[in-house]
C-alpha cells in the first residue's frame, strides 16, 4: 500500500465541521464518485446491469437513488454520478467499468469535487441565499445542478433537514466561505 | 428643542424616546418616527436645498417619492448621500446632515443661482460656454462640476455586508395597503405560496395614514388583525422594509430588503440589506397612488406639502408641520386634511379650492374658485397670497400649506417591460394600460380605483383571479366596510401667469422651462425630459411628470394622452449598489481556485498570481533573493541543468470516450487523431469555425475508445462547451461521451535532464519508463509510491526531457512532497508560472499572448497541421485569401542586437529605415523574457512575412515608454531547435 | 440663430421670447437627392456633413420616432481613440479630432470633456496587451500613457488597493478620451443640418424600398413614397430589419446593452475608468450621476430592457473595484439595442443595390464614432468612394477574410 | 428570463450560455463545390428577426444540454424549447434521406 497522505478539499488532514446557530456544515471527504454515461443506445443496458449486479436502479431526471452502499444521482441525459464509501470503494470507477463494460463510459470523479453536507433547522433560509434552486419545494431524494456563489454545484437533498452541496474541488474554500457567511446571516 | 408640533395619538411609541442630530443640532423623537416626521414634530421645516437654484426646501411628501428632503445619513464609510428623510427610520443616535449647501443650510452661497435664474433656463448651457474654446474644460466645466451633485460619498470602503437570495412564490403581492392586504389574505387562506412585500416598515399603506378609511374599525386595528393572521400562515411570507424595484422577464422581480437600516449599524455578521430575486408565478401590483402638487408662484417653500402627506404626518406620526395650515386643492379628498388637522386643534385658516362648486367644510372657510398666486417666507412659509376672484387677492398667514392636484396611480412596475399607461378621464390620471409584464395584474389605487372600498374589493378579487390561473381555488376574504366616496376632482395643473412655478422640485424645472422647450421644438415627452431634465432626479419625476405633460398639452393644444405618456424604468426607487453586489465583493468577487500543491507552496513562501480564477505559484523565492528575477533565473537554470517540478493541474482535462472518440477528435482538432496509437500523446491545434486558432493542447489515447484531452488553463471551459456543441449539434450520431476531469487529478510537470531519474524513484518498479520503453510522447496508466494509481505522459512544454504525472487530487499535496523528497539528490526545484513562461519562450511554444484570437495556424507556423484530407472545425474558412496573404504575420524569435537591451512585450516592429508610424508597422512583440541560458533578453513576435526574414534587423519601438531597440529576427526555437533533449 | 453669451443675456432680460425652434418639423417633399434613414446621431451627422462639407443639395433625414431617441439618447457618453487595429484606429482618431472641434463647428455646446479614460490592467499579459495597444495608438497619432499601480493610485485613490480579488497592476491612460453630453450631439447636428436646409422628418417610418433594375428609386414610408437618388441607412439596432426590406441579410445581430446611472453625487470620479477584471466602466456626468455600464445581456433582442443577472454582474464588478460605491444608489437603468457585428467592427459601405448605402454594425461603440461615421458616410454617399479612414469597413470582408476583430473573439457577436 | 428545459423544467436563463441562431446546427458540407461561400453564409449572415427566433442555449450550469429555444425577440416570450441533440438528429436524418 502506498504511503501518500490525502488531504481534504479544504486542505486539512481531517474534514472540517462548523456549527453556526442551528446549522451544521460538514466537509465530506469519504465518498468515492464515478460518472457513468451510457454509450449510444445503451441506456437500458446500463440500467439493467446496475440493477442486476448492485441492485441500484438508476434515477430519472432530477432524482437520486440509493442501494447501500451505493447512491446515484442524475446529471444529464443518460448520465449519472454514482457514489460509494471511499474507504471500501476507492476504485469505484474501475469496479463500475468492469460491471458495465462497453455499455458505458465510466470516469473517476472522486477528487473532482468537494462536498459539504449542510444540516439543521433553517436549511432553506440558508440555501435560498446561495442558489436559485427552489429548495423549499425540493423533495428528499432529488438532486439539481445549478449555481451557488458563482460556482456550478449539485444540490442533493438527502433528508428534510440535510442537503449535500457538491462543487468543484478547487473552489472548496470559496464555497465554504459562502456557506459560513449565509449561515451567519440567518443565525 | 421641544416636540412643539407633536400631536396626540399616532403610531409612535411614546415610551421609546430617541435622540438624534440634524446639521449638528440635537433633537428627540419616538420609535416609529421617520427622520422627517421627527423633524416636523420638532418644528423643523427647512431640510434641504434644490439642485440647480439651491432654493430652501422642506419635506413635500411622506413617502419614497420625496424630491426635497434628502440628507446625508451616517458618516465615514457608512455615509449615505441622498437619503430621503421621509423613509429614514429614526433610531437612537441617528446623525444626518443636509447637503448641497455651503456653508450652511440657512446661508447657502450657491443660492446666488436663484438670483440669476433668468439666465439659467432650461438648456442654457447648450448655448453658451463655448468661447474661447479652451475655457470649457479649463474653467466653465470644473465650476459646473463642483456645483453639481447632491450628497457626497466619502470614498471610504463601505464596511457593511450585503446578502443576496432567491425566493419562489405563487403570488407576489407588492404593497401592503388595503388592496395588498386583502389580496394576501385571500391568497393566504387559499393555501397559495404568497409573498407580501411592503416598502414601508409598517404595513397598511393609507389605512394607517387616514382617519376614517374603514367604517367600523380603525384602519390601524384592522391592519394589525390581518397582519397577525398572515404571520400565522406558513405559506405567507411578510416582507416589510422590502422594496420591489424592478419587473423583469418571465415573472422575476428584483427586491431589496432593508435588514438593518433602522439600526445604527448591522450586528456582527449580519447584512445591512438583502437583494432578493423573486420568481413569481403571478404578481399583483398594489402600490397605491402618489399625490401630485399644483404649480403656482413660489410653490416650493419649506412648509408647502402634499395634502395626503400632511394627513399621514398628523394621523400616523402625530406631527404637524405647523400650527397654522392652509389647504389648496382641486378635489374633495384634500378637505379631509383640514378636518384631520382641526380634529387635532391645528388652525386651518382656509381651504382654497379651485372649483367654484367645491363643498363646504365645517370649521373653516372654503375659498371656492380661488387660487394661490404667490407665497412668502425665505426659509419657511409665512403666508400665501390668494386670488379669491378676478382682481381681488387676499393674504393668509400660515406656516404650512397642504396642496393637492389629485392622485396618480403608482404604476412604475407596470412600465418596466412594454406597458404604456393610458389616460383615465374619471380620475384625470394615467392608469396601467396594455402590455403589462406577463403574469402581472394591478389592483386598488395603482389601478386607478381610488377609494378604500374599491382597493379592498379589487385586491381580493385580483387574488382570486390570479390563483384561478394557477388552478388554485380561492374565495374572496371577508372585508370591512370602507370609505367609498367617488373621486370628485376638477383638473387643475398650474396657476396661470406665474413667474416661476415649480413642476419638478428637485431638478428645479418650472412651468416656464416647459414653455421654453415648446418654443424650441422640444415638444415630445422624450425631448422635453432630456432638454429640461424634468423627471431625471432621484424621484424619477413621480410627483412632476404628469403636471409637466399637462402644461405641454396646453401649449400644443392637444390632449394629455396625445401629447405623450410617462413611463418609468427600473429601479422603482434608488437601490444601494452594495445590495446589488451582495457578497461578491473584495476577495469574494470571484471564487478562488486553489491547486493541489497550494498549501505546500504557501509553506515554501511562494508568490502567487491570479490566472483566471486560479491562484498559481509565480515563483518560489529563496533566502537572500531580493528580486524576482533571481528566483526565476534560478528556477529555469536548475530545471534545465537538473530537474524542476511545476504544478500544471490548472490545464483543462477532458475525458473523451466512446466508439467514435477518435473520429470526434478528428473533427475537433485541425490535425488528425484517427491513427494515434494507444499509449501515445499528440499535440493538437483547435480552430474556431472562422479558421482562427484558439486553443492548443494534447490528446492522450489511453484505449481505442478512450482519450484524455488537455486544454490551456484559460480555455478549459470554452473547449468543453465547444466539444459539447460539436457532439450534440454537429455530430449527433456519434457515440461519444465527455466529462471534465480537470479537478480530479493533480498534475505535475517534471522537467529537466534528471527528470527520468527522479521519476524512477517514484514510479513503481513494475513500470518501465526508460527511453526505449516509454519514449517521447508516450503515455500510460501506472502506479506510484507503492500502489497509488497515476497517469504518466511524456510531454514537454519546457523543451527538456520532461513528463507530466497525474494522481488523484487528494494525494496531490503528498505527491508534491514526495517528488521534492525524491529529487533532493538532484537539487530539484519547484518552479512557478514565471519560469514556465521563460522556458516556453526559449522553446518557441505559443501561449495565450500568441493565441490571441486573431492568429491562424499559418501565422503560428503551424499551417501544415491543418489537414486538408478531412473535415474539421475551421478548415474551410481558414482558406480565405485574406488569411493566406504572402506577407501574413509569422511567429518568429527576436533577440536584441545589443545583448544588454531588454525587449518589451507589446512593442511594435519597424524596418531599419523609414518613418516610425502605423503605415510602416511590420508587426509586434507578443512575449518577452530574460533567458538565463542565453544570458540575454529574448522575445517572440509576429512579423509580416517573417518566416523568410530570419537574420533581418528591425527596430523594436515602444513610444509609449520612449524606447527604440534594434533586434534581429531569429528562429522562435531559441533552445534545442532539433528537439534532441526531448527525446533523450 | 447663432448662440452666444450675448444672445443669452439679451433673451434673459427680454423674457426669452426670441428663441426659435432648434430645428423645423419638416414635411416630406416628393423627392430628395439624399435620403438618410435614421434620425439618430449617425444619421443626423451624415446629413450635417453632407450639407456642410460636401455641398450636397436636397437632403432628408427620416426618423420613425423622435430624433435622438435611439442609442445616441441612451448611452454612457464616452469618446475615445484607443483602438488597436489598423482598420479601426485611424478612423476613431479622426472621430476624436472632429469631437475636439465640434462645438465651434456646429455652434452648440455638447460639453465635450476630455477628462481622460483609464483602462486598468490586472496581469502581466494585460499589461503586454496594453503596451501593444498604447503603441498602436501613438503610432496612429493618438495619445497614450502606461501607468503603474502607484500612478493609478495617485489618480484614483479610492479604488480597491486593499483586498482586491484581482489587484490593480497599472493602466493605460488616454488623456484625450472623455465624455460628451450625448443628447446635445443629436440636437446640435439636427440644428446644424436644419440651418443648412436639411429636412428632418420625424414620425416617418420607412416601410419599404422601391428598387428598380437593381437601383434604388426611393423609400415607402408611413407618410407616403419619398423619391431619392441615394439612400443611406443608419439605423443601428434596426439594421437587419431595415435591410431585410431590401432583401439583404447582414453579418449583424441585435442585442441589448444596459446602462446605469446613480443618484447625483458631489464630484467623485474625475475621468472614465474601465475595469480589466470585470464588466464595468464608469464616469461621472456634469450633473453628478455616476454613469456606468458593463456587458451586453448576450441574447438576441429588440426589447430596450435588460435583465437582473447583468445588473448584478456589472455592480458586483463596480463594487469590487470601488468599494465606496456600496453607499451610492442606482437611480435608473435602461437598455439600448446594439447592432453587434460578427467581428465587433462596423460597416460603412455600398450595397449591391445601386444607390443604397449602409452604415451600421457599431456594436456598443457607436457613440464615440458619431462625427467620423457621419463624415465618412457623407463622403461615401457623395463621392462613391470610402473615406481614407474607413476603407476597411466593407460588407464583404468576411468573404475575403479581412476581419477587424479587436477582441479576438471570432464570429460570435455577443462576445465582442 | 426562465427557460423551460424539456427535461428539467423551468430554469433561470442565468444558468445557460447563449450562442445564437439555431441555424448553426446546419453546418455545410466541407466538400461542397461552393464550400467557402456556404460556410461564409452559415457562419456570418443572420436573419436577426424582430419576432420569433430559434436560438441555441447551452445549459452550462445544469445538465450540459444544448437547447433550441424559440423565443420572441421583441417580447422575450418563449414559445418552444427542444433538445438541440434531437433537432440535430432529425436534421441529419433528413439530410441522409435526401
Amino acid at each position: 500500500m502506498h504511503k501518500l497522505k490525502p488531504i481534504t478539499p479544504l486542505g486539512g488532514n481531517t474534514p472540517r465541521q462548523d456549527v453556526i446557530g442551528t446549522i451544521t456544515i460538514t466537509e465530506v471527504a469519504d465518498q468515492a464518485l464515478a460518472s457513468v454515461a451510457a454509450r449510444r443506445g445503451q441506456a437500458n443496458v446500463v440500467r439493467q446491469k446496475l440493477s442486476d449486479q448492485i441492485g441500484l436502479s438508476l434515477p430519472d431526471v432530477g432524482n437520486a437513488a440509493d442501494a447501500a452502499p451505493f447512491s446515484a444521482f442524475w446529471t444529464g441525459p443518460d448520465q449519472w454520478m454514482i457514489t460509494a464509501p471511499h474507504e471500501s470503494h476507492e476504485l469505484l470507477a474501475s469496479e463500475l467499468k468492469k460491471t458495465l463494460g462497453d455499455s458505458a463510459s465510466v470516469v473517476e470523479q472522486t477528487d473532482g469535487w468537494c462536498r459539504f453536507d449542510v444540516a439543521g433547522a433553517g436549511l432553506c433560509d440558508l440555501f435560498e441565499r446561495l442558489s436559485n434552486a427552489p429548495v423549499r419545494t425540493m423533495a428528499s431524494g432529488t438532486a439539481i445542478r445549478t449555481t451557488a456563489e458563482h460556482l456550478g454545484v449539485f444540490l442533493w437533498r438527502l433528508a428534510e433537514e440535510r442537503i449535500a452541496v457538491i462543487a468543484p474541488r478547487s473552489s472548496a474554500g470559496s464555497l465554504h466561505h459562502g456557506l459560513l457567511a449565509a449561515a451567519k446571516s440567518i443565525a | 428643542m421641544t416636540n412643539g408640533n407633536r400631536l396626540k395619538g399616532g403610531l409612535v411609541d411614546r415610551n421609546t424616546s430617541l435622540n438624534f442630530r440634524f446639521d449638528g443640532n440635537n433633537y428627540s423623537g419616538y420609535q416609529g418616527d421617520t427622520l422627517a416626521s421627527a423633524l416636523l414634530a420638532n418644528g423643523v421645516r427647512l431640510m434641504g436645498r434644490s439642485f440647480k437654484y439651491h432654493r430652501p426646501r422642506g419635506v413635500l411628501t411622506a413617502g419614497s417619492e420625496e424630491p426635497n428632503a434628502l440628507v446625508e445619513l451616517r458618516s465615514g464609510g457608512r455615509q449615505e448621500p441622498n437619503t430621503r428623510a421621509t423613509v429614514a427610520e429614526l433610531y437612537d443616535g441617528l446623525d444626518a446632515n443636509s447637503q448641497n449647501r455651503w456653508p450652511s443650510l440657512e446661508r447657502d452661497f450657491m443660492a446666488i443661482n436663484d438670483r440669476f435664474s433668468n439666465f439659467l433656463t432650461a438648456g442654457f448651457y447648450y448655448k453658451t460656454f463655448m468661447w474661447p474654446k479652451a475655457f470649457w474644460e479649463k474653467l466653465y466645466e470644473p465650476i459646473i462640476r463642483r456645483a453639481a451633485g447632491l450628497g457626497s460619498l466619502t470614498g471610504e470602503h463601505d464596511p457593511d455586508l450585503y446578502d443576496k437570495g432567491f425566493l419562489h412564490c405563487d403570488l407576489l403581492v407588492i404593497g401592503a395597503g388595503p388592496a395588498g392586504l386583502a389580496a394576501a389574505l385571500t391568497a393566504g387562506r387559499a393555501g397559495a405560496q404568497v409573498i407580501l412585500a411592503e416598502e414601508d416598515f409598517h404595513m397598511g399603506g393609507r389605512l394607517i395614514a387616514e382617519s376614517g378609511a374603514l367604517a367600523d374599525i380603525s384602519g390601524t386595528d384592522w391592519v394589525a388583525q390581518i397582519q397577525a393572521e398572515l404571520s400565522g400562515m406558513g405559506n405567507v411570507r411578510l416582507m416589510p422594509r422590502t422594496t420591489v424595484f424592478g419587473a423583469y422577464d418571465h415573472g422575476i422581480y428584483g427586491a431589496v430588503e432593508r435588514n438593518a437600516d433602522h439600526l445604527a449599524a448591522p450586528a456582527e455578521g449580519k447584512p445591512r440589506q438583502t437583494l432578493w430575486r423573486i420568481y413569481s408565478k403571478r404578481a399583483l401590483i398594489a402600490t397605491g397612488a402618489i399625490e401630485r402638487p399644483i404649480a403656482f408662484e413660489n410653490n416650493d417653500r419649506p412648509g408647502i406639502m402634499l395634502a395626503g402627506a400632511v394627513r399621514a404626518y398628523v394621523n400616523r406620526w402625530a406631527s404637524t408641520p405647523a400650527q397654522s395650515v392652509v389647504v389648496f386643492a382641486n378635489n374633495d379628498d384634500a378637505h379631509q386634511t383640514a378636518r384631520d388637522l382641526m380634529a387635532q386643534e391645528v388652525e386651518v385658516p382656509a381651504i382654497i379650492d379651485t372649483r367654484p362648486d367645491a363643498p363646504d367644510v365645517e370649521g373653516t372657510e372654503v375659498l371656492k374658485g380661488a387660487e394661490i398666486v404667490n407665497t412668502s417666507g425665505r426659509l419657511g412659509l409665512t403666508s400665501v397670497q390668494v386670488r379669491v376672484s378676478k382682481g381681488y387677492t387676499r393674504d393668509l398667514h400660515c406656516e404650512a400649506l397642504a396642496m393637492s392636484g389629485g392622485w396618480n396611480p403608482n404604476l412604475g412596475l407596470t412600465c418596466h417591460q412594454r406597458g404604456r399607461p393610458v389616460w383615465n378621464t374619471d380620475i384625470h390620471a394615467f392608469v396601467p394600460g396594455e402590455g403589462l409584464p406577463v403574469g402581472q395584474t394591478v389592483a386598488g389605487a395603482a389601478k386607478g380605483e381610488l377609494t378604500t372600498d374599491a382597493a379592498l374589493q379589487g385586491g381580493a378579487a385580483a387574488a382570486v383571479s390570479a390563483l384561478a390561473d394557477l388552478g388554485i381555488t380561492a374565495t374572496q376574504a371577508d372585508l370591512p366596510a370602507a370609505q367609498d366616496a367617488p373621486v370628485s376632482l376638477s383638473p387643475f395643473w398650474h396657476v396661470k401667469d406665474a413667474k416661476r412655478a415649480w413642476l419638478d422640485f428637485q431638478n428645479d424645472v418650472t412651468v416656464k422651462d416647459v414653455k421654453l422647450a415648446h418654443q424650441e421644438n422640444f415638444t415630445s415627452v422624450e425631448h422635453l425630459k432630456r432638454y429640461t431634465t424634468l423627471g431625471m432626479a432621484t424621484d424619477q419625476g413621480k410627483t412632476s411628470n404628469v403636471g409637466a405633460l399637462a402644461v405641454m398639452a396646453e401649449l400644443t393644444g392637444k390632449s394629455i394622452p396625445e401629447t405623450g405618456t410617462t413611463i418609468f424604468r427600473p429601479p422603482y426607487t434608488p437601490v444601494a449598489m452594495g445590495a446589488l453586489a451582495g457578497r461578491a465583493v473584495g476577495k469574494e468577487f470571484h471564487p478562488t481556485r486553489l491547486t493541489p500543491s497550494h498549501k505546500w507552496a504557501e509553506e515554501q513562501g511562494a508568490v502567487f498570481v491570479e490566472v483566471g480564477n486560479w491562484l498559481r505559484a509565480q515563483w518560489f523565492p529563496r533566502k537572500g533573493e531580493t528580486h524576482w528575477r533571481q528566483s526565476v533565473d534560478r528556477e529555469v537554470l536548475q530545471t534545465r541543468n537538473s530537474v524542476g517540478v511545476c504544478d500544471v493541474t490548472t490545464l483543462g482535462k477532458i475525458d473523451v470516450q466512446g466508439a467514435d472518440a477518435a473520429a470526434f477528435l478528428n473533427m475537433m482538432y485541425a490535425n488528425g487523431f484517427a491513427k494515434l496509437p494507444v499509449g501515445k500523446v499528440r499535440y493538437g491545434l483547435m480552430l474556431r469555425e472562422d479558421g482562427v486558432a484558439y486553443d492548443d493542447g494534447t490528446a492522450a489515447r489511453l484505449a481505442e475508445d478512450h482519450f484524455v484531452v488537455t486544454t490551456t488553463t484559460a480555455n478549459a471551459v470554452l473547449v468543453y462547451r465547444n466539444m459539447e456543441f460539436v457532439r450534440q449539434c454537429l455530430c449527433p450520431d456519434m457515440d461519444v461521451q465527455l466529462i471534465s476531469t480537470t479537478e480530479a487529478w493533480a498534475q505535475y510537470a517534471v522537467a529537466g535532464p534528471n527528470s527520468r531519474k527522479l521519476l524512477q524513484k517514484i514510479v513503481d518498479p513494475e513500470f518501465d519508463i526508460s527511453n526505449e520503453a516509454f519514449p517521447f510522447m508516450a503515455c500510460g496508466e501506472i502506479t506510484v509510491c507503492g500502489g497509488l494509481r497515476a497517469r504518466l505522459f511524456r510531454i514537454s512544454f519546457s523543451g527538456e526531457l520532461a513528463y507530466e504525472i497525474a494522481v488523484p487530487t487528494r494525494y496531490g499535496d503528498a505527491m508534491m512532497r514526495a517528488l521534492m523528497e525524491a529529487g533532493e539528490e538532484f537539487d530539484v526545484v519547484p518552479y512557478g508560472t514565471e519560469a514556465l513562461g521563460v522556458m516556453r519562450i526559449e522553446k518557441g511554444h505559443a501561449a495565450g499572448n500568441e493565441l490571441n484570437g486573431t492568429t491562424t495556424a499559418l501565422n503560428l507556423g503551424l499551417g501544415r497541421m491543418v489537414s486538408t484530407k478531412k473535415d474539421c472545425i475551421g478548415n474551410v474558412l481558414s482558406r480565405r485569401d485574406g488569411m493566406n496573404a504572402a506577407d501574413a504575420l509569422a511567429l518568429v524569435g527576436l533577440k536584441p542586437v545589443n545583448a544588454k537591451d531588454t525587449l518589451p512585450a507589446g512593442g511594435h516592429l519597424m524596418n531599419m529605415t523609414g518613418p516610425i508610424d502605423a503605415a510602416n508597422d511590420q508587426g509586434y512583440v507578443t512575449s518577452a523574457a530574460y533567458s538565463p541560458i542565453l544570458n540575454t533578453s529574448i522575445a517572440l513576435g509576429f512579423v509580416k512575412g517573417g518566416f523568410d526574414r530570419k537574420g533581418e534587423q528591425l527596430r523594436l519601438v515602444n513610444p509609449l515608454e520612449g524606447q527604440e531597440i534594434m533586434v534581429e529576427i531569429v528562429s522562435a526555437h531559441f533552445v534545442d531547435p532539433e528537439g534532441e533533449k526531448l527525446r533523450a | 440663430m447663432r448662440y452666444s453669451a450675448l444672445r443669452i443675456f439679451k433673451e434673459a432680460v427680454t423674457g426669452h421670447k426670441g428663441w426659435t425652434p432648434q430645428w423645423r418639423d419638416a414635411t416630406p417633399a416628393e423627392a430628395y437627392d439624399y435620403v438618410i434613414i435614421g434620425g439618430g446621431g449617425h444619421g443626423l451627422a451624415t446629413a450635417y456633413y453632407l450639407a456642410k462639407e460636401f455641398d450636397a443639395a436636397r437632403i432628408a433625414v427620416l426618423e420613425k420616432g423622435w430624433i435622438g431617441g435611439g442609442n445616441v439618447g441612451r448611452n454612457t457618453t464616452i469618446i475615445r481613440s484607443n483602438y488597436l487595429l489598423d482598420g479601426n484606429e485611424p478612423f476613431y482618431e479622426f472621430s476624436l479630432k472632429l469631437w475636439e472641434n465640434l462645438e465651434q463647428d456646429f455652434n452648440y455646446n455638447a460639453m465635450v470633456s476630455q477628462r481622460g479614460i483609464l483602462n486598468l490592467v490586472h496581469s502581466d499579459a494585460q499589461r503586454d496587451a496594453a503596451r501593444r495597444r498604447g503603441n498602436a495608438m501613438i503610432l496612429n497619432g493618438s495619445d497614450a500613457e502606461l501607468l503603474d499601480t502607484d500612478g493609478v493610485r495617485a489618480m484614483y485613490p479610492f479604488l480597491n488597493f486593499n483586498d482586491a480579488r484581482f489587484p490593480i497592476k497599472g493602466g493605460l491612460l488616454h488623456r484625450r478620451g472623455g465624455t460628451v453630453r450625448h443628447d446635445a450631439v443629436a440636437w446640435g447636428y439636427a440644428r446644424g443640418a436644419d440651418m443648412r436646409g436639411v429636412d428632418i422628418i420625424q414620425n416617418c417610418e420607412v416601410t419599404g424600398f422601391r428598387i428598380e433594375n437593381g437601383a434604388v428609386q426611393g423609400v415607402e414610408t408611413t407618410r407616403g413614397f419619398i423619391g431619392a437618388r441615394k439612400v443611406g441607412v443608419s439605423v443601428a439596432g434596426n439594421s437587419s430589419r431595415v435591410m431585410a426590406m431590401a432583401g439583404m441579410r447582414l453579418p449583424i445581430e441585435s442585442h441589448v446593452l444596459q446602462a446605469f446611472v446613480s443618484e447625483g453625487l458631489k464630484p467623485f470620479i474625475p475621468g472614465v475608468i474601465t475595469y480589466g477584471a470585470g464588466h464595468f466602466y464608469c464616469s461621472q456626468s456634469d450633473k453628478g450621476g455616476l454613469v456606468f455600464g458593463g456587458d451586453i445581456d448576450s441574447y438576441n433582442t429588440y426589447a430596450q430592457r435588460g435583465n437582473l443577472p447583468v445588473v448584478e454582474d456589472v455592480i458586483e464588478s463596480g463594487m469590487s473595484l470601488i468599494p465606496a460605491l456600496g453607499r451610492a444608489r442606482l437611480l435608473r437603468s435602461w437598455g439600448g439595442i446594439m447592432d453587434m457585428s460578427m467581428d465587433g467592427s462596423p460597416f460603412i459601405d455600398k450595397t449591391h443595390i445601386n444607390g443604397l448605402y449602409f452604415n451600421g454594425g457599431w456594436c456598443y461603440g457607436g457613440f464615440k464614432a458619431t462625427p467620423a461615421s457621419g463624415y465618412c458616410f457623407a463622403h461615401l454617399l457623395k463621392t462613391d468612394r470610402p473615406h481614407e479612414t474607413a476603407t476597411a469597413y466593407r460588407l464583404d470582408r468576411f468573404m475575403s477574410g479581412h476581419m477587424i476583430d479587436e477582441k479576438g473573439q471570432g464570429a460570435q457577436p455577443n462576445l465582442h | 428570463m426562465i427557460i423551460d428545459h424539456p427535461l428539467l423544467g423551468p430554469r433561470d436563463a442565468q444558468e445557460f450560455t447563449y450562442l445564437g441562431d439555431a441555424s448553426l446546427i446546419n453546418r455545410p458540407d466541407w466538400q461542397s463545390e461552393n464550400a467557402l461561400s456556404e460556410f461564409h453564409d452559415y457562419l456570418y449572415l443572420r436573419d436577426n428577426p424582430a419576432g420569433e427566433h430559434r436560438e441555441l442555449w447551452y445549459h452550462e450550469q445544469g445538465d450540459r444540454s444544448w437547447l433550441v429555444v424559440t423565443r420572441n425577440t421583441t417580447t422575450h416570450e418563449i414559445l418552444n424549447v427542444e433538445l438541440a441533440h434531437d433537432v440535430a438528429k432529425a436534421a441529419a436524418a433528413e439530410r441522409s434521406a435526401q
